[in-house]
């Protein structure tokens, strides 16, 4: 059987996911790794939009989701393309390195 | 749910997941057979009565062979990839439908082990997690040959997982539909204009299946698409670490996933268990039915080993070429092809 | 109703012919250019007479064809419509034929143009005016006739600065487009005044509202009335707006012809009679409109005297005779001053081509001292500009002999200042005979005195300038004869009763109108006669006979008031001293001080304050990427905290 | 029951997303999130959004991360090195700040617990809802958005070909 869940534990979960996905954006260095966070924040966020749309009994929820995952793929791809050819030049990913962007 | 009823649904479900590795045995002695007698050779013939027993013999001693383990490789992922492998493998098969609904003393048992809304996807992202097995192999053998087997493969399966799903997209187009009882439901009968003809996808979608069924020898990492393990090139590719059972598990779910991707080919575009003409009934209904569907996937069993043993290994660049530039531009106009048809359906 | 031609097809037509001309005119060649420009004139003006004989045989009442709605704002609604009534019939009868002439008389004159580019842009330019006049004069409302209004201005401005590599051209140009723009203005707050006052700009209900209540309106009618008599006086070089006129004799001849002489210049005159029911409820205007008319005459008068530029004594006699039409208009007698119009638009375009014809002889060269006797070479170009001289002098019965008795007939009979106005114009007239029989007699009669190149170049011209020439000869005779004053006849004065509706009745001003006794007409036709045939006689005994010795020995003794008059009483510098050099300094003042020390340097010390902030605050970009998340999530956080604790 | 796998899924995501994070070696990070996704993915199923899940299966396991590891794999990043540069108000100031957001987020979720609906009736395994509903929603009210996700996909494809393909391969 499935369903009934109370939407505070999906929005418990979400808070969670999304405060883990945060530290790990702010406090690691390795450029795949805050770009992995920041996946885990929108599924987070993913989590908290469809048990709303469940609740509301709606179908819009997981119409949004869907375009968040559409242009998650989208960023990913645009973001590991950045990563290689940052990497070629820089021999590195860790964005405490990668700074030239600077006064 | 009394008792009957969760005895209905374990076997529902385990049935299966049972049943399936063993007809590896059998597969793989028919598989070498089959080689032997296209390259005009005996084959396999000492062990038992027609060389029988030699499947069981293989096995018994692969389970006792020594399991080594590499100094350099990742311990956890290193000893995580098999099993995921054949994880991937037989959970596929949850959703794919057997036979058809039967009345056994008032109990309705559908024989399938879980008939969701959303088959064909669960399908596609199962098969989609079996690259992890082999990503994993190659890069947690810390070995050359074995990350290299590991790239190609998971740009192999990324690539044809594409053309796959888009041609798989005709027949959910047509049936409206991810659910594979749906699928099979709209197979029924015959057409209208074309009377000796069942209702099969694969007679308007043809292409759609060509291009189905020639991506499923690429998912399966068979020949002429074996590149990931191209013994020539990459000694054994992403599981040349790999050794006893460990290495008996990628070989029993590569065989695991030919059954399944022939079953997928015959649920999609061949009717299922279904038989044009034939309305199943209570258990001797569903036994024919099931016999039905062995016997359609077992043919297409038999294309992958004849395929395997007739066509020589493609080149990598072949390989990526087939892929994007023949296979996804066919399964597109094929979708729209079946798009139009559905319109002129809808309008007529 | 007949299927008749729709009027929007009158302006149409021209307007194609510009389109094609400045399109494709430069790729075509010179036939080309031809055919599609006197073309289109010469269509429009089959076009315009298709409508005007049935008009005129008819009844002759007004006819408005509304083609659409322009614009609605508010309260304001403009169509696009046009009008035909006696007042534009005779206009549009006139402006067309003159035009079609015009444009032949253009081919031979333009002949010898370098280019086939500038070919096409004078007859491109030529079109987009008779595009403009016909619109100015058809239009149904003033928005509409401000569009022609300014179009013809337009035009005007590129045809005097055709010729835009010479610095006396273009600087023309740019003075009458300077100058046109003060009294556009004044038209502009005139329009203003109207619609605050009527609400609407159309002719039928502004008109018809001040003649059903002309006491509502009262002394906002005179304002309006007098804003757009500035305008008036801005198109048609009245004083103290004349000073553009002279200069744009810069432009090709034909120009000065058409646009300077016949047509666009009587725009202003057009303007006043169309609203004569404006300007007849203002009569402290009209006062002001027959001095300023009656004053020009004299003063622009005097001026031709002392010229010697065969072009711009024609010029000032343009601002003279405008002046009549004015003193015409002021004191009453409308149709007259439209009358005038008509005859002047043939007889001082025929002056002009004449002019033309002369300069093409004489290689360009309009200085009357150089020639003489010509005569004898010339003399289709003779009898047409004798026959144009005579009917500007008023000599019976050439044209302009019944318009300018007309005229001053009419202000003799004006109460108050009446006999005053009618002594200077026929003290003008006079003038006007003598100037004009001046340069005719230094240039047909006497010894050639150019140079021999000039003598051995004089030619008579081709047929296509010559051919306008004898037509509007012609119509210099005879123009005047539908307007032969009462004492000919019950019947004879066919102009006034055609334009007799277009004078609307006004409630409560009867017109207590008392034809003068015959004696007296006849007595004030051979006083006005004596006086020109005194002109003529002082001029021809002076410069043909005696070859300029007693005005030589006459500017001699009185040398200060010569240089006075022959320096056009030197106006132009006055307006100088008066109004350029003060603007001038202005705008320079304004550049240097308000510009580049105000604004500029406002703008440099607000662009050095944010660089200098930047300097502090640009350490704040690290070029670590985790600062930035940091930063924009501390952010978050305070945004957050700032909705919670809000609710 | 259903409570127990969603509670056993939440967990098991919460645990390996919290790995993800503290992991050193950026493979192992990604395999960590592979699991946690797909905890996820059954949390999913049981708010009624199976179609998601598989979605999410298909497209973040299936393809983002494979693509995470094979770029790792491509440029062959070893495991992150303690470094010299240790920027402690970044670490400090962070932490702190996702332990204030942490408990807001609790905080705001305790003050309306009571008044937040409960997810429908729990329904078979066979009766989830049919993905055909999204697709009417998708193709009819949010047609322009899809045209233009479509849009921004293909260009992110372009983008990403030009940006890999590096300044040698012209």
């Amino acid at each position: 059987m499935i369903g009934s869940i109370p939407l505070f534990d999906v929005l418990l979960v979400s808070g969670a996911l999304f405060s883990i996905g945060i530290a790990g954006a702010l406090l690691r260095r390795n450029a795949i790794q805050i770009f992995l966070s920041i996946e885990l924040m929108m599924n987070a966020a993913n989590l908290a939009l469809l048990g709303y749309g469940a609740a509301l009994g709606t179908h819009q929820g997981q119409v949004i989701v869907f375009f968040v995952i559409a242009i998650a793929a989208a960023e990913a791809s645009v973001g590991l393309a950045i990563f290689v050819a940052l990497f070629r030049h820089t021999e590195t990913i860790d964005v405490n390195k990668i700074n030239l962007l600077k006064w | 749910m009394t008792a009957v009823d969760w005895v209905i649904v374990v076997l529902r479900v385990v049935l299966p997941a049972l049943i399936l590795p063993a007809f590896v045995i059998p597969l793989v002695w028919i598989e070498r057979r089959v080689a032997a007698f296209i390259q005009d050779r005996p084959g396999p013939n000492r062990v038992g009565p027609f060389g029988l027993l030699q499947s069981p013999a293989d096995i018994l001693k692969l389970f006792m062979k020594e399991d080594t383990v590499p100094a350099s490789a990742d311990k956890l992922l290193f000893l995580l990839a098999p099993a995921l492998a054949v994880f991937a493998a037989l959970s596929t098969f949850a959703v794919i439908p057997y036979g058809p609904t039967i009345e056994v003393a008032g109990h309705s048992i559908p024989m399938i082990g879980a008939d969701i809304s959303i088959g064909l996807l669960y399908v596609f992202a199962i098969t989609g997690l079996s690259v992890y097995s082999i990503v994993l192999a190659g890069w947690s053998s810390n070995d050359k040959f074995a990350l290299m087997g590991g790239i190609r493969s998971s740009a192999q399966i990324i690539s044809y997982e594409l053309a796959m799903t888009t041609a798989a997209a005709g027949v959910v187009l047509a049936a409206g539909s991810f659910r594979l009882t749906d699928i099979i439901g709209m197979q029924q009968g015959a057409y209208h204009l074309l009377p000796f003809l069942p209702r099969w996808n694969v007679v308007p979608q043809c292409f759609g299946f060509l291009v189905f069924f020639i991506s499923a020898f690429a998912e399966t990492n068979r020949l002429p698409f074996d590149l990931p393990e191209a013994e020539a090139e990459l000694v054994a590719g992403y599981h040349t670490e790999y050794s006893a059972m460990r290495f008996g598990s990628y070989f029993l779910a590569e065989y695991i996933n030919v059954i399944v991707a022939s079953a997928m080919t015959t649920t999609l575009y061949f009717g299922g268990w279904s038989l044009p003409g034939y309305h199943p009934h209570g258990i001797l209904g569903g036994a024919v039915s099931l016999c039905v569907f062995a016997a359609k996937t077992a043919f297409f069993v038999l294309v992958f080993i004849w395929v395997r043993w007739t066509l020589p290994r493609f080149r990598y660049d072949q390989l990526m070429k087939l892929g994007w530039k023949a296979l996804l531009p066919l399964a597109l106009v094929n979708l729209l092809w079946v798009a139009g048809l559905e319109m002129y359906r809808l309008h007529r | 109703m007949t299927s008749s031609l729709p009027l929007w097809v009158l302006p149409a037509i021209p307007l194609a012919g510009f389109a094609i001309n400045a399109l494709l005119g430069t790729r075509f060649g010179k036939s080309f250019v031809t055919a599609v420009g006197v073309g289109a004139a010469g269509l429009a003006t089959l076009a315009a007479y298709s409508r005007l004989v049935p008009f005129v045989a008819g009844s002759h009442a007004t006819v408005v064809e509304t083609v659409t709605n322009w614009m609605t704002v508010g309260t304001l609604s403009i169509d696009i419509s046009f009008r035909l009534d006696p007042l534009s019939a005779l206009m549009l009868a006139f402006v067309t034929f003159v035009a079609f002439l015009i444009h032949v008389y253009a081919i031979g004159y333009m002949h010898h143009e370098a280019t086939d580019a500038g070919y096409a842009r004078f007859f491109a330019y030529l079109n987009l005016f008779l595009f403009a006049m016909l619109t100015l004069v058809l239009a149904e409302s003033f928005l509409l006739m401000f569009v022609g209004w300014e179009g013809v201005g337009l035009c005007s401005y590129l045809l005097i600065g055709y010729y835009f590599d010479l610095e006396d051209a273009a600087a023309a140009g740019r003075k009458a487009f300077v100058v046109n723009r003060i009294g556009d203005y004044g038209f502009l707050l005139g329009m203003f005044g109207i619609f605050a006052a009527f609400g609407s700009l159309n002719y039928t209900e502004v008109f018809r509202k001040a003649a059903e209540q002309p006491a509502q309106f009262g002394p906002a009618l005179s304002v309006i009335c007098l804003c757009l008599f500035i305008g008036a006086m801005g198109k048609s070089a009245q004083v103290p707006l004349y000073v553009w006129l002279p200069d744009a004799m810069a432009g090709p001849t034909p120009v000065s012809a058409l646009i300077h002489a016949a047509t666009m210049v009587t725009a202003g005159v057009y303007m006043v009679a169309r609203c004569n029911v404006l300007f007849r409820l203002a009569p402290e205007v009209m006062l002001f409109v027959a001095g300023i008319g009656c004053f020009t005459a004299l003063f622009a008068g005097t001026i031709a005297i002392a010229q010697n530029d065969l072009k711009k004594v024609l010029a000032y006699s343009t601002i003279s005779q405008l002046g009549y039409m004015f003193l015409a208009c002021g004191v009453g007698a409308f149709a007259v001053g439209m009358f005038h119009v008509m005859t002047h638009a043939c007889f001082k375009a025929c002056l002009f081509l004449g002019a033309g014809s002369v300069m093409h002889a004489m290689s360009g060269d309009l200085d009357v001292r150089h020639m003489g006797g010509l005569k004898a070479k010339m003399p289709i170009t003779y009898w047409t500009f004798l026959a144009a001289t005579l009917a500007i002098a008023g000599i019976p019965p050439f044209a302009g002999f019944f318009s300018k008795d007309a005229i001053l007939s009419s202000s003799f009979e004006a109460p108050g200042l009446g006999r005053l106005l009618w002594f200077v114009g026929l003290f003008t007239a006079g003038l006007t005979a003598f100037y004009m029989f001046r340069i005719v007699s230094l240039t047909f009669f006497g010894e050639f005195r150019g140079t021999k190149e000039q003598a051995h170049h004089v030619h008579e011209s081709p047929s296509s300038m010559t051919f306008p020439l004898v037509v509007l000869g012609l119509l210099s005779v005879v123009a005047g004869w539908i307007g032969l004053p009462a004492v000919f006849g019950e019947h004879a004065n066919v102009i006034g009763p055609f334009l007799a509706p277009i004078i609307a009745p006004i409630a409560g001003h009867e017109a207590a109108h008392e034809a003068l006794p015959h004696a007296t007409e006849w007595l004030l036709m051979a006083v006005s006669v004596a006086v020109a045939a005194s002109g003529l006689y002082l001029a021809y005994a002076w410069y043909a006979k005696q070859g300029g010795r007693t005005p030589a020995r006459l500017a001699a003794s009185y040398p200060g008031v010569y240089a006075l008059v022959a320096d056009k009483y030197r106006i132009d510098e006055l307006y100088d001293v008066l109004f350029v050099r003060p603007l001038a300094w202005l705008a320079r003042t304004l550049w240097k001080v308000v510009d580049v020390l105000i604004i500029d340097g406002l703008l440099n010390a607000a662009a050095f304050l944010v660089e200098l902030t930047g300097d502090f605050l640009r350490f704040l970009q690290t070029g670590n990427v985790r600062n930035y998340a940091l930063t924009f999530f501390l952010g978050l956080i305070a945004l957050l905290i700032f909705v919670v604790g809000a609710m | 029951m259903e409570r127990l796998i969603f509670d056993a899924a939440a967990l098991l995501a919460i645990l390996f997303a919290g790995l993800m994070i503290a992991l050193r070696d950026p493979v192992k990070s990604v395999l960590a999130l592979v699991v946690s996704f797909f905890a996820l993915a059954v949390c999913y199923v049981l708010v009624l959004a199976p179609f998601i899940a598989a979605l999410q299966i298909i497209v973040y396991a299936g393809a983002i991360l494979v693509l995470f590891l094979f770029v790792l794999m491509l440029l062959n990043v070893g495991p992150e090195k303690p470094d010299q540069d240790r920027r402690p108000i970044q670490t400090v100031l962070g932490s702190l700040a996702v332990v204030v957001f942490a408990g807001m987020l609790l905080g705001m979720l305790r003050a309306s617990g009571s008044r937040l609906p409960a997810l429908p009736e729990a329904v078979g395994v066979d009766a989830l809802p049919d993905p055909a509903a999204i697709a009417r929603l998708l193709f009819s009210d949010y047609l322009l958005h899809f045209e233009a996700v479509s849009v921004l996909l293909l260009t992110a494809l372009v983008g990403a070909f030009v940006l890999a393909r590096g300044e040698d391969a012209k």
